[in-house]
């Protein structure tokens, strides 16, 4: 089957939309995702006929709500090749999946004195949790450092890996440098010396078909607005026995066994962990976004994002004073952040935003890794299963006339 | 003209590609900076006061975006010569600006191309930059000091 | 304006539903309320017209995106009376707003030999958090006790309102005894002993007009899912100088001001308290829930609930053997929870859902309350602003069939 | 038959009614508790035990739903006379019953009016009540132990 491109993208409502009166061209999908019609319509499904309470509803919509919410676990645990559906945490997004884990399993195990680490490119969200953990333990955070290429030297790290270390915290995909990371060799060299990985999926769960039993994580953490899901979701991807060793996080119903006036018993992995009143109708529309994701085929959706890539690679190139960061298209996903000249990238967004193209620009959450580039902020294209290489096209475009309004090329004002 | 040509207005991009009063003032009263942690952009100010409280020279430094950089060239031309006092008052008219109020359009001269600004709230601190940096240099200059060491975000900014 | 409860109806699509072939009678609000027409359409616009990441965006869309939440929020502020919607943080629900008080401000606040008091009453979601708090601070929990008809019996809590006291957590309205309490009073009794005031809101705010700063109260976390509102998000509001005075409880995007490699500075309340992406539809979809409520009248639709309150409590007198919980219908708010001779509360349910009457059983997430009430499990009719007589009558039908089908009026059984 | 007549079939509203083999066993080998902790749910069981193994007399107290109950009362006068190897094998049946597997109705006698539960999955546990303390009581009866403080839940049924 031939991938068609424009047959997709009438399932996303939102890219029919303009912006600025011109004919939207959405380049933000590592900030999020669109959505797509199935998804939608199992959210309207969800709210006009089973929404109800889970868990311990006699009554039929509240079972039904129950049915879809569990079915919607086993749909994520399917996605990412987990050993059953009770390694699937739902969480509001990648972001609390890792703040779980460092409270719950990193208070309980993890003394001062003790290694995490973590790599030069992670997400702030990759990284704050483990800066609050290490000032609770005493703990130290060591790094991963960068290449010249913006890839792991992982002989530079090789000193860390040894029985101080605790946990290594490493995104599979950086979501500045784009970069797509050897997380299954590193994981082979951090239980080489017991500890534990886990994988910040947040980039990478969308756009690369992942199997934790064969990557062999212990952790992995994903949000389902980046994947075409709603926003409110998240996904923590535990390992049963882990999970099941592990404190709760966060305390209230649904969560327990006995609750007594001043001590309770805790229920079953994952439900110990899903405190109150899920995001139920996010989780059931997450389902609904792995099953669209599926039907396409996450290999096909890389391919195609790969060729879109390597296409803008090319055509981005040909600017004059462009300044791509991270290793070239072979070895990364489908985004691109640059600097064109010295023109601001605040400056660049805006001036597309009038052309009607959306890409984001800042420091993406990675303030430290900005500060390693040596520069405060890179404008960022990023792609997914929608995007054409006729948006491609419309970018450079649009880059070429920002160039020219800034009056870097020309020094003249053009008008818009 | 569009919100973006508002934006973008013909004074500001002169400013941005001319940028006036760069540089460093030798013995300068007091020296500050500010920055945006937004997207971490930093402006680094250094004024020479005389004896009656008067700017006599102004110069910036830093890097930026385009409504940060004319705002900060702007600032300069129209505070030399001014009192902190003075200043204080531009400022004041420029944050109304800012949030949509009404402003004495005569008074502010090339400022008042900042108005479009306003109308993209994530770019009001890029125009609010170079004034809340000339707020803190004002601030330590009146408490004796001469900005060593301090600092100031627009995140402080309301 | 009077009460047109037929009209409200054909707001709620899944009101329309049948259950087991027969017409629903939804009588769970107090689980989780139905969802309007209006709070259906604002998801839907939000998902294909305005969705993008928030907060960093310099594009038209995500401008939107931000300016519907950050609207949302002033919604909700003014929705209690906050003063500034710098005091509304967004969570997943009241569970996720509780537990953070007991993190961010618990653990820093809270030592050995402090006293957290609560009521006999409260939900797990009021319970457990604190009881994890005491574990990590060595701080004592006491409760407020009930008096023979569920109503907090205040004079026998007099003792603990001393400076061992560090803060009240108190539910605004039993999700079981239905008592709406005297927390105004509470608070300036606490306020008094400087002791911090946490009300839980989550049955109270959807049912009752609910001033903060009347109130006095300290903290208020409630849950959208109950007030028409989508699920997945939730609400603590915090008095302003309390929030930036706590550290922060989730770290990464968003919550921050400087990220450096082993250390932070974080940004202003609220978005101190909201790492990651945030639950953007679900916020927005909140807002909506909150101007359909302010529309109708907080006001109205209380008085209409305590109409059929009223109602439903002489109808259910009428039936052999029912007993309810709580007090009378003066001081309650619009549920009743009760037993039926000694038919289980699981069969009253599973007989009623055949009926197609949706009622809870169990312990309703309060186990601790229903070991004092003496009994396992009780069933629960709640209403909210749509439920009708009509309803109330065909709930007291149904049960009277189950008397008669389980055999305790007759000890025939009766075909369904 | 609808499914919920299925479920509330006459046997087990006849059991509900007239529970058998309620009450204690005075020399009771083994006595021990389960509980239903969705539903605060408990069972109490008391068996005696005869030199061969066989279960002699059996006793059951506690309070539950007519699902539990009827499951009780069906229980104790299936196993009284059978050994515990026996009885375990039925528990096996009644288990995949209630996973919607097939079973010897035959073999099954009255327990087969259990096999509506498997529709309700909430309720699955108030029928496995009975049986997962059962099979408490044997794992302490071959433990060499009397029962004491032992105690079961559902939720650890799988
Ligand atoms: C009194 C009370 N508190 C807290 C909660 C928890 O609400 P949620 O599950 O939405 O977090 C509930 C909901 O059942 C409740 O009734
Ligand atoms: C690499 C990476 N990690 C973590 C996150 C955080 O995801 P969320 O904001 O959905 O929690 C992101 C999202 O920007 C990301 O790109
Ligand atoms: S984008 Fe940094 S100051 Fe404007
Ligand atoms: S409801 Fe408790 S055992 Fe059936």
């Amino acid at each position: 089957m031939s991938y068609e491109v424009e047959k997709l993208r009438q399932d996303f409502p939102l890219l029919r939309q303009t912006m600025r009166g011109k004919p939207l061209v959405y380049l933000d999908s590592a900030a999020t995702s669109q959505k797509p019609r199935p998804v939608l319509d199992t959210l309207q499904a969800y709210y006009e006929r089973w929404n109800a309470n889970v868990h311990r509803g006699i009554y039929e919509i509240s079972d039904l709500a129950t049915q879809h919410y569990e079915a919607a676990r086993a749909t994520v645990a399917r996605f990412i090749h987990a050993a059953e559906p009770a390694e699937i945490v739902f969480t509001r997004n990648a972001t609390e999946a890792i703040n779980l884990v460092a409270r719950a399993w990193g208070d309980a195990n993890v003394k001062a004195g003790d290694v995490i680490l973590l790599t030069e490119m992670e997400h702030h969200s990759n990284l704050v949790p483990w800066q609050l953990l290490a000032q609770r333990t005493g703990a130290r955070l060591e790094f991963i450092p960068l290449d010249g290429q913006g890839r792991l030297d992982l002989a530079a790290a090789e000193k860390f890996f040894n029985d101080r270390l605790k946990l290594v915290a490493v995104t599979q995909m950086s979501n500045v440098l784009g970069t797509i990371n050897p997380v299954a060799s590193i994981i082979r060299h951090a239980h080489a010396v017991s500890a534990l990985v886990l994988v910040d999926g947040a980039q990478g769960c969308a756009h690369i078909a992942t199997d934790v039993q064969r990557m062999d994580c212990d952790f992995l953490a994903f949000s389902g607005h980046k994947m075409c899901g709603p926003t409110g979701i998240g996904v923590l991807y535990g390992r049963k026995w882990l999970l099941e060793a592990m404190p709760p996080f966060l305390g209230g119903g649904e969560m327990i066994s006995v609750v007594d006036w001043r001590e309770s018993t805790w229920n079953h992995t994952p439900w110990k962990f899903e405190a109150g009143t899920p995001a139920i109708a996010q989780a059931i529309g997450l389902g609904a976004a792995v099953e669209y994701l599926e039907k396409i085929g996450l290999d096909a959706i890389h391919a195609h994002e790969d060729a879109l890539v390597r296409y803008a690679w090319e055509q981005l190139h040909d600017l004059p004073g462009f300044h791509p960061y991270g290793p070239p298209p072979d070895e990364r996903g489908g985004l691109v952040a640059f600097t064109l000249d010295d023109l601001h990238a605040h400056d660049i967004a805006q001036f597309l935003d009038q052309q009607g193209v959306a890409i984001r620009a800042g420091h993406h959450c990675a303030m430290p890794l900005h500060k390693k580039l040596g520069v405060a902020a890179t404008a960022r294209a990023s792609f997914y299963l929608y995007n054409t290489t006729a948006e491609v096209d419309a970018l450079v475009a649009a880059l070429r006339k920002a160039l020219k309004f800034f009056g870097i090329e020309t020094k003249t004002v053009v008008t818009v | 003209m569009s919100e973006f040509d508002d934006l973008y207005q013909a004074i500001i991009l002169d400013h941005y590609r001319k940028p006036r009063n760069r540089g460093t003032v030798p013995d300068a009263s007091v020296r500050v900076d500010g920055k945006n942690p937004l997207c971490g952009d930093e402006v680094h100010l250094e004024l020479r006061l005389d004896e009656n409280g008067r700017i006599e020279d102004i110069k910036s430094s830093g890097h930026g975006c385009s409504i940060s950089q004319a705002s900060i060239s702007i600032m300069t031309e129209l505070v030399k010569g001014r009192t902190f006092d003075e200043g204080k008052q531009v400022c004041e008219s420029v944050r109304t600006m800012m949030r949509g109020g009404e402003v004495d359009e005569e008074a502010m001269g090339e400022l008042i191309a900042l108005k479009g600004v306003s109308k993209f709230p994530v770019r009001i601190k890029c125009a609010m930059l170079s004034w809340t940096t000339f707020e803190l240099a004002m601030a330590e200059f009146k408490a004796g000091r001469d900005g060593a060491g301090a600092m100031v975000s627009t995140e402080d900014e309301k």
